[in-house]
């Protein structure tokens, strides 16, 4: 029954159009900071595509990476935390546990990804745009640390599903908001013990990669370098 | 040679300590009061000012609808306690006896063969039991029982249009961030009352059951479910 | 020990038990009694249609029960009610295919806009003072009636146009029917980046006045030509799904793609190979292309048809434009020129693209007619893995708004603000519909002060803006997610397809849906209008609409019109590869003229004005219209990563030449105005061109984006592209000057040239 | 309890003192031990003589500190299996960081251990009446005996006088 | 008479009497200043305490920490405050070990810096905390939940390693006053005659007392230097098990231990200059103090450059891009002042002031000592700051502007840190008068004691006559 939740991102696939941060925005409730706070850095973006500049001019290039939490195996973030709110589940996900959250920010600091949100605020909606928030997601309040979740609450309604009808959950039949709405289909969410499922299949491709793999933390978010067309270039 | 002591008795000089120790308590009494006093007051002024601009924190309103108008409502929506009071009652778990509107009686109802999933239909669905809508009391209201002075006020409520405002009897605080999903208990054969008590011997539904996380921690241990954090807590 | 005894009993001793007595914090508002039933807790997806761009994509709406607060029978209080928390794309349908954009995915935030109009609003203040007062839908709907009924009459001497966004689908149809019952009103569609040019250049070479859908997964070899065609341009939705089957998951194949664009966009960043050619060189580009490939035989020029023929010299093989001849021009190399055509020889299918910028010169037309002519000889027209057009379903009521352009009721707003002002034709009314010129158009169109000249303006909008502030009755429309809504792309597909969802949830404001209410006003009106439109509600004309489709094989099989009606509901529209549907090409209005190559025209003296001002489609906002949304204020662009703000961007090598520093406060002049905005270095733009994002600087659009950033369409020179009239919005030259420091807000913090090999492995 | 004894100025004062009412502790039917020194300084090394100080202290602490190690595995170890949090195939007993704990709690255990080793052979705190004056901390050497025999107890003030007591003064606690 | 060779500029000759006198005084006489400097520190200081409010009521936006900087100033701070308490306890601790008898006047103001300081720097943990008035979750207590605190972080050890430290350092502080205590107690009258009685726990001067104190405090000071040492290194941990560049390095734990010694030395001179100037306690703290002091100081700042030089060059050599991010912005970017700042203020005044014996004096050493207090702190503040603001990812630099809320609290703490300083001196003779008595008329009894008290040049005054024996 226990999984190994994964994600493989194709990055020749990956557009940059950030359509996956939107739906991110929506689906887990993430607040918007405003101007101010955004100059500061406490923007919040659970996933958000980095760009990096190669060459100079007219020889440039930019590419993109959609950076989440990486749901190491070997998740720095985990011991730190002094009241286990960071913690590893079995289904290999980097839990998260808000109510458990004192706010030491530790995790933060040893997420090589800096892939950890903080909330500085209480997080603000202009009724009526809170009707918009997602009951299935918690809301979070100032002095919690929140980050990409796998989309958990979509986990947990699709096994409880699986159970009532009495099978195993799918192939592809958790879907994160991101991996959902990816318009290149660059993201591909699945279960890496299943050897037949299409994330195993892509993690198993020549093009895989994990980002920082040198400092060993294992990550269950696996990119598929970006390839140059026909040596054309 | 020894430092032999020479002693004077302190007499003159025991005399001035005396004055200036008095000095002393009485001053040092007036200053420790001050700085605690100051630091309580400045933790209560700076929650109660973001209190007072989110609206007082006042009993519950029972009985008929007051009218209400936009400006009575907050322009936002914030994870933020309503005032100080509030965040303390939260931080104690203090959740207060919830008063109802009508003094809806469970025990009739289920003597009367009624089912909890009846009218509390989301239960076996979804998440949420749910509270029917007045509509749906109505339903039966119209005829059964009108005369008696709650099923009066029911009607009140439904002839003008307006829900009672029930108050939740078990409930969390949404700092505990608890995502409780009923329909799983229900499909698994949990029984209601073992959670919400035996309601055939309530009236008004009464927390007769503290729902703590040792509470749900106990059975989910006892049938061997998943006690991970995120089953419930995301 | 229980939970917080510990603390309890160490710390704070008997304060809890104290505050025991203090109840739970009761639901002040007054409830009423809902409208529907629903699980609570349970999500329902149900069928919609993206209306955040005219692409119309067909999406799912994720429904949940909750609390909102309401204002019913004068009183606020709480309903408990279906609301949309999440949009998705349909996986159903052909456009979207299950995906949605990043504007898309926030169209929620338009329907649970805190700037909503609420009422219906009538003017207090000065027109433009912002001042309005609640009143009455009936005595809203009187108003207009008592403004409309007197040019119903036959003849009558004044008129009304319909200033509004470009309505595809019913609602347009709708509009039109209901225009056709005034004697000389005039439809003015506005949209900023309007593909005018484009629609008319495919009309001369190939026939379809339309876009064209791009067959992106079947295809090798792309080469655009400003398109921003993963990003904002067209039907980005689609195009991107077929960008992801171009690039990967054909075993062997990875298509390779080349944009040539002077400043790097988000599709452009993409590409393998990006050509920075000067603005307004791209014709030409493709035709020294061109004139390889038929140097070298890899295509026969007569076999282009009419598309050909629309370039002076090609049959002869276009011997002005060889690579050597126009790299002087386009700053490309002759030898790119040509490597580029023996790539795109030895890849078929291969594909052209052009949009944009491009064509937003004086000489677009002449670079859309070059591409054409380009993808003519590549022989990608009408094949797989080229570009199409996609066919449009039989409906019952007739036309677009494209076809009646040709019976001449269409007005752009540029001539619509000339007449105006001229006084040639009296406007008594101007009813307006969610498009803002105002904000979109350069100053030099005088569309503010021809708008203030018409004695009434009804507004149908859901938003205050700069063209609506100056409205004197506001009628405001439901969102919609809260409508019946409905779409017939014209591109993103190779089938047919049109998109009708029924509303996903109930209003949450006390407005009406627009076309219910100009059925409401044709019925009272009566005569011709009422004529025009006889159906009682929208949902009634669009089952009409709809009612041939039946007939036709297609994504929905029923047995009577109510089940289909039924299923073209659930499934969210109905869509049909019927070969049948696939209309015949128009005779080429006016293919006998060849083209000669134009130079591009640009406002302003390049001594005085060194750079070429380029405004682009702002990756979040588009041209503006969601600048009001927070998520996208705070979606950091992704090639600037910039956030709640306007930037000028400049390559980096010219500003150190300017001593310019990121973030320094530049002011950007034109001929015809100057903005500010701080700096943002680029590598990826070229030395002479100074970009600006479209969308903010709006004066008046709600909390979040009044008074933020500047408006880059305010210093543009009043260029047209002259066949169609459309703003030729990449002709302006400007200066730029340090003024001081701005502010300048980015979501990355650090210098993200660095390491970039290091980090992505 | 009832006590007689004299304030000394100094030290040789109270050691000659000391010295005699050690000699005459037969004769004067001084209970062993009831003799009674205080001083306001240590005064061990100033030659009193006074009977062998021993303590367990130094045992104890290491006793203390062994327990507290013992503590700090238990909590390190045990505590983490009463709650049997997923770890995802991490260890859930960490070697390296209990070693941090059992070290720290091993030291807590010694200085624990001092502190209350010391105040409960010393006898702290004691906030009842016993023998004391004052004068104590003014630097008196305070030398006497505790409940003397009644009809010695004259006598052992002259001795004290002798001896160069500055004062001889009587102490009851009733 | 005198039977030891001792060298005059160690001698404390003064009668018992006076020395009683002097020491007392500032119990029992509260001069106007007294009262003028309290006022002006808590009207300093309060402030802070609503900005910490505020922190806690709006969220920790207020401070000018942000993503990713997520520790501050909060974070330098604990850890600078934690450093300074290194002061006392382990210094004293040596001191008593060794035996040199000219720590009598130094040892108790030295040790309540330890105790002060590390009260106030355990606060900043639970001031940084994001929902502070959970702090108790660190602690293990048995909850009805069965969740005990992780005993794999960091912060985790920290609290055992503080909560140790701290109650053996109040313990080493409080055991050797409670004589003292009785001194205060048999001279004190009505309400505060009380409170002594409390505090001097009904100590009577028996020898059964004072050997059991001298045994606990000999004991004590044995198991206090591990601690001390266990607490500065597992601070350094809190940095260095987190994988940010220039945080994971081994040399954290000496390298920490050694600034904190270097900056727990500072702020005790700094704190003795005062004192001595305050309370007139001229002819107890005596140059010989502040120069013996001095010497220790410069052999720590010899200790740290080599630390620093060690750290850096290691990471120069390593050459890792996310490391020399880190490293060009201390060396020669946005930090470049601070650090040479740092090095000036730790190594380039200090050592030459106190390398010459003739700047050696207390005003010398005095000024040595405040610019390595403020050096000290830039330190942490460098060793916090920078590596946050350069982590693996160029697209999530950040930088960190500290904000008004975090430097109030931190100014509202130095007050709060000088506030219980100055109650303390006020409440407790600052110099520890039995000692000090004892040490007067103390024989060398130890060969070893001997030697060392010879070898720091102790004078001995052995005015009584030799043993009886």
């Amino acid at each position: 029954m226990a999984h190994r939740w994964a994600m493989v991102i194709d990055l020749d696939r990956c557009t940059g159009c950030e359509t996956c941060m939107a739906a991110c925005h929506a689906e887990n409730n993430i607040a918007t900071v405003d101007a101010k706070q955004a100059a500061r850095g406490r923007a919040m973006h659970w996933i958000h595509v980095e760009r990096y500049w190669e060459g100079e001019f007219p020889n440039v290039r930019a590419r993109f990476q959609p950076v989440l939490c990486q749901q190491c195996d070997a998740a720095p973030c985990e011991p730190v935390c002094p009241t286990y709110a960071a913690y590893h589940n079995e289904d290999g996900l980097n839990a998260q546990v808000y109510n458990r959250c004192i706010g030491t920010r530790y995790c933060a600091n040893a997420c090589p990804y800096t892939a950890r949100y903080f909330n500085w605020w209480n997080p603000v909606w202009d009724k009526p745009l809170q009707l918009q928030l997602n009951p299935d997601v918690s809301v979070r309040e100032a002095g919690i640390m929140e980050k990409c979740t796998f989309c958990n609450q979509r986990i947990v309604a699709t096994e409880i599903q699986a159970k009532a009808e009495n099978r195993e959950v799918q192939d592809g039949e958790v879907k994160p908001a991101c991996v959902q709405s990816c318009p290149t289909t660059a993201m591909v969410f699945g279960d890496l013990d299943d050897p037949n499922s299409q994330v195993s299949r892509l993690a198993r491709s020549m093009r895989a990669t994990t980002l920082l793999s040198e400092l060993g933390t294992n990550p269950k978010v696996i990119y598929l370098e970006r390839e140059s067309s026909h040596g054309n270039d | 040679m020894n430092n032999a002591q020479n002693e004077k008795t302190p007499g003159s000089s025991e005399g001035k300590e005396k004055t200036s120790a008095d000095r002393f308590h009485r001053d040092w009494l007036v200053v420790s009061i001050a700085v605690v006093g100051l630091a309580v007051a400045a933790t209560m002024w700076v929650s109660a000012a973001r209190g007072m601009l989110e609206g007082q924190d006042s009993s519950p309103a029972a009985g008929a609808p007051a009218v209400s108008t936009p400006e009575q409502v907050p322009a936002v929506f914030t994870t933020a306690r309503r005032s100080f009071f509030s965040a303390v009652q939260e931080y104690f778990g203090v959740q207060g006896t919830p008063v109802q509107p009508v003094q809806f009686n469970h025990s009739i109802h289920i003597k009367n063969g009624l089912q909890c999933a009846g009218c509390h239909s989301g239960v076996t669905q979804g998440p949420d039991a749910g509270i029917p809508s007045v509509s749906f009391c109505m339903a039966c209201h119209q005829a059964i029982a009108t005369d008696k002075p709650e099923i009066k006020k029911l009607t009140v409520y439904a002839v003008k249009g307006r829900e009672p405002p029930w108050q939740p009897v078990f409930w969390f605080y949404p700092e505990v961030h608890v995502r409780f999903r009923h329909a799983p208990h229900i499909r698994n054969g949990i029984a209601c009352e073992q959670c919400h008590g035996d309601l055939s011997k309530e009236t008004v539904a009464v927390r007769s059951k503290e729902l703590t996380m040792n509470f749900c921690l106990t059975c989910h241990k006892a049938n061997a479910v998943s006690v991970d954090c995120v089953t419930c807590h995301y | 020990m229980k939970r917080r005894t510990f603390l309890k009993l160490s710390a704070v001793g008997g304060a809890g038990a104290a505050l025991a007595g203090c109840g739970h914090q009761a639901e002040q508002l007054i409830r009423f009694i809902p409208d529907e039933t629903l699980i609570p807790g349970v999500a329902t997806w149900k069928s919609g249609v993206c209306a955040q761009c005219s692409a119309g994509c067909g999406m799912q709406v994720r429904v949940m029960q909750g609390d909102a607060e309401v204002f019913r029978d004068g009183q606020f209080g709480v309903v408990k009610m279906g609301l949309a928390k999440k949009l998705a794309g349909n996986p159903d349908h052909p456009v979207s295919r299950g995906k949605l954009c990043v504007r898309g995915e926030a169209g929620l935030q338009v329907t649970f806009n805190p700037d909503r109009i609420k009422h219906p609003l009538k003017r207090t203040g000065l027109r433009g003072a912002g001042q309005f007062t609640q009143i009455s839908w009936d005595e809203a709907v009187q108003e207009l009636l008592a403004h409309l009924q007197p040019l119903a009459a036959p003849q009558a001497a004044v008129s009304l146009a319909f200033l509004t966004r470009p309505l595809g689908g019913q609602r347009g149809v709708l509009v039109e029917r209901f225009l056709s019952g005034f004697d000389g009103a005039r439809l003015v569609p506005f949209e900023l980046f309007d593909d005018a040019v484009l629609r008319t250049a495919n009309r001369r070479s190939f026939g379809y006045e339309q876009l064209p859908t791009f067959d992106l997964a079947h295809c090798s070899y792309v080469i655009s030509f400003g398109a921003d065609f993963l990003g904002t341009w067209n039907s980005p939705v689609a195009q991107s799904v077929g960008y992801g089957t171009l690039r990967q998951n054909r075993s062997g194949i990875r298509g390779k793609f080349v944009q040539v664009e002077p400043r790097m966009s988000q599709t452009g960043a993409n590409a393998d190979e990006w050509v920075a050619a000067h603005p307004g060189t791209e014709g030409l580009l493709a035709l020294g292309i061109a004139h390889v490939l038929l140097k070298e035989h890899f295509g026969h020029a007569e076999a282009t048809g009419s598309a050909g023929m629309q370039i002076d010299g090609w049959r002869e093989g276009l011997p002005e434009y060889s690579p050597e001849a126009i790299a002087w021009k386009t700053g490309v190399a002759p030898e790119t020129t040509t490597r580029l055509a023996h790539e795109i020889a030895a890849q078929s299918p291969a594909l052209a693209v052009v949009g944009g910028a491009p064509l937003a010169h004086t000489n677009g037309m002449f670079t859309a007619l070059a591409v054409n002519a380009l993808n003519a000889l590549l022989d990608s027209v009408g094949k797989p893995g080229g570009l199409q057009f996609t066919p449009r379903p039989p409906l019952s009521t007739s036309g677009s708004a494209q076809d009646i352009s040709e019976e001449g009721k269409v007005d752009s707003i540029r001539t619509l603000a000339q007449q105006i002002l001229s006084g040639q034709r009296p406007i008594e009314l101007l009813l307006l519909y969610e498009a803002n010129p105002v904000f979109a158009t350069p100053p030099g169109w005088q569309v503010r002060e021809a708008l203030e000249k018409v004695p009434f303006i009804a507004s149908f909008g859901t938003f205050i803006d700069e063209t609506s502030r100056l409205a004197d009755l506001i009628l405001p429309d439901h969102s919609s997610l809260e409508s019946w809504i409905d779409a017939a792309p014209e591109s993103g597909a190779a089938e047919a397809v049109i998109s009708v969802a029924p509303p996903a949830m109930r209003p949450l404001h006390d407005t009406r849906a627009l076309p219910d209410l100009l059925l409401d006003l044709a019925r009272r009106l009566g005569g011709r209008t009422r004529q025009a439109l006889p159906w009682k509600s929208y949902e009634e004309m669009l089952q009409a609409a709809l009612a041939p489709l039946a007939h036709h094989p297609g994504s929905v099989s029923a047995k009577d019109s109510d089940e289909f009606w039924k299923k073209v509901q659930e499934q969210g529209g109905w869509w049909s590869t019927d070969a049948s549907l696939v209309p015949k090409a128009k005779a080429p209005a006016d293919s006998s003229r060849p083209m000669k190559n134009q130079e591009p025209q640009f406002a302003g003296p390049a001594a005085e004005y060194p750079f070429y001002f380029l405004p682009y489609a702002s990756q979040p906002f588009f041209d503006g219209r969601h600048a009001n949304l927070p998520w996208m204020q705070e979606m950091p662009e992704v090639l600037s990563t910039g956030m709640w703000g306007t930037w000028v961007e400049i390559n980096a090598r010219t500003a150190a030449t300017l001593q310019i520093e990121q973030g320094d406060l530049l002011e950007v002049a034109s001929p015809n105005g100057k903005v500010r905005a701080p700096a943002l270095l680029s590598p990826g733009i070229a030395p002479d061109v100074i970009a600006m994002p479209a969308g903010q600087g709006h004066e008046d659009y709600g909390r979040y984006a009044s008074g933020r950033g500047a408006n880059p369409i305010k210093i543009l020179a009043p260029q047209v592209e002259p066949t169609t009239g459309s703003l030729a919005w990449a002709g302006t030259r400007v200066n730029i000057t340090k003024v001081g420091k701005g502010e300048l807000v980015l979501l990355t913090g650090g210098p993200t040239e660095w390491g970039a090999e290091k980090v992505t492995r | 309890m009832n006590a007689i004894y004299g304030l000394f100025p100094d030290t040789n004062s109270a050691r000659r003192a000391l010295a005699a009412l050690r000699e005459e502790s037969s004769r004067l039917r001084i209970k062993p031990g009831a003799i009674v020194l205080m001083s306001s300084e240590p005064l061990e090394e100033e030659g009193f003589g006074w009977e062998k100080q021993r303590t367990y202290m130094p045992w104890l602490t290491p006793l203390g500190a062994l327990l507290g190690g013992a503590a700090g595995y238990a909590l390190a170890a045990f505590t983490q299996r009463v709650y049997p949090l997923p770890t995802g195939g991490m260890p859930l007993i960490a070697m390296y960081p209990s070693g941090i704990i059992m070290y720290e709690l091993t030291m807590f255990g010694a200085i624990f251990t001092t502190i209350v080793t010391l105040l409960i052979s010393a006898r702290l705190p004691f906030y009842g009446k016993r023998l004391y004056d004052p004068e104590v901390t003014n630097g008196k050497i305070l030398v006497g005996v505790a409940d003397p025999d009644r009809e010695c107890s004259g006598e052992i003030g002259q001795h004290l006088q002798s001896e160069g007591a500055e004062q001889v003064r009587e102490f009851s606690s009733e | 008479m005198a039977t030891t060779s001792i060298a005059p500029e160690y001698a404390i000759d003064i009668k018992p009497d006076q020395i009683r006198q002097d020491l007392l005084r500032p119990i029992f006489q509260t001069s106007r200043r007294f009262y003028v400097l309290v006022f002006f520190l808590v009207a300093i200081g309060l402030p802070g305490i609503f900005l910490y409010a505020n922190q806690m009521s709006e969220g920790m936006g207020v401070a000018g920490i942000t993503r990713p900087i997520f520790w501050g100033i909060y974070i330098a701070n604990f850890v600078f405050w934690i450093g300074i308490s290194h002061a006392g306890t382990l210094i004293s601790a040596i001191l008593r070990l060794v035996n040199a008898t000219w720590r009598r006047p130094v040892t108790r103001c030295a040790e309540a810096i330890t105790v002060f300081a590390l009260a106030i720097g355990a606060q900043y943990p639970i001031i940084h905390l994001g929902r502070s008035w959970l702090f108790f979750w660190l602690m293990p207590y048995p909850s009805e939940r069965g969740i005990w605190p992780n005993f794999r972080s960091p912060l985790c050890w920290d609290f055992f390693a503080i909560s140790t430290y701290l109650t053996g350092s109040t313990a080493f502080l409080l055991l050797p006053i409670i004589p003292d205590w009785a001194v205060v107690r048999d001279r004190a009258s009505g309400f505060r005659k009380r409170i002594y009685t409390i505090l001097a726990l009904g100590w009577r001067g028996t020898p059964r007392e004072w050997h059991r104190l001298e045994v606990a405090m000999r004991i004590m000071a044995v198991a206090i230097l591990p601690v001390a040492i266990s607490v500065h290194t597992i601070v350094s941990w809190d940095f260095a098990m987190a994988p940010v560049p220039m945080w994971h390095s081994t040399v954290f734990g000496p390298y920490f231990v050694a600034g904190a010694i270097f900056s727990g030395i500072a702020a005790l001179i700094v704190a003795m200059g005062i004192l001595r100037k305050a309370l007139h306690l001229e002819e107890y703290l005596k140059p010989s103090h502040f120069s013996n002091l001095g010497k220790l100081l410069l052999v720590m700042s010899l200790l740290w450059v080599y630390f620093i030089f060690a750290e850096r060059l290691t990471v120069w050599y390593g050459n890792q891009p996310a490391e020399m991010a880190a490293f060009w912005s201390i060396q020669r970017g946005r930090f470049a002042g601070l650090f040479w700042t740092m090095v000036s203020c730790n190594f380039l005044i200090p050592f030459p002031i106190l390398a010459i014996k003739k700047l050696r004096t207390i005003t010398g050493t005095m000024i040595a000592s405040s610019t390595v207090v403020v050096g000290m702190w830039l330190e942490r503040f460098l060793i916090v700051v920078p590596p946050l603001e350069h982590k693996y990812l160029p697209y999530e630099w950040g930088t960190y502007h500290p904000s008004v809320t975090e430097i109030g609290i931190a100014i509202g703490t130095l007050c709060g840190m000088i506030l219980l300083y100055v109650l303390f001196a006020k409440l407790v003779p600052i110099i520890s008068i039995w000692e000090l008595k004892g040490g007067q008329h103390k024989k060398p009894f130890a060969e070893q004691a001997l030697s060392a008290a010879s070898r720091s040049g102790v004078h001995l005054d052995s005015t009584l006559p030799s043993t009886n024996s």
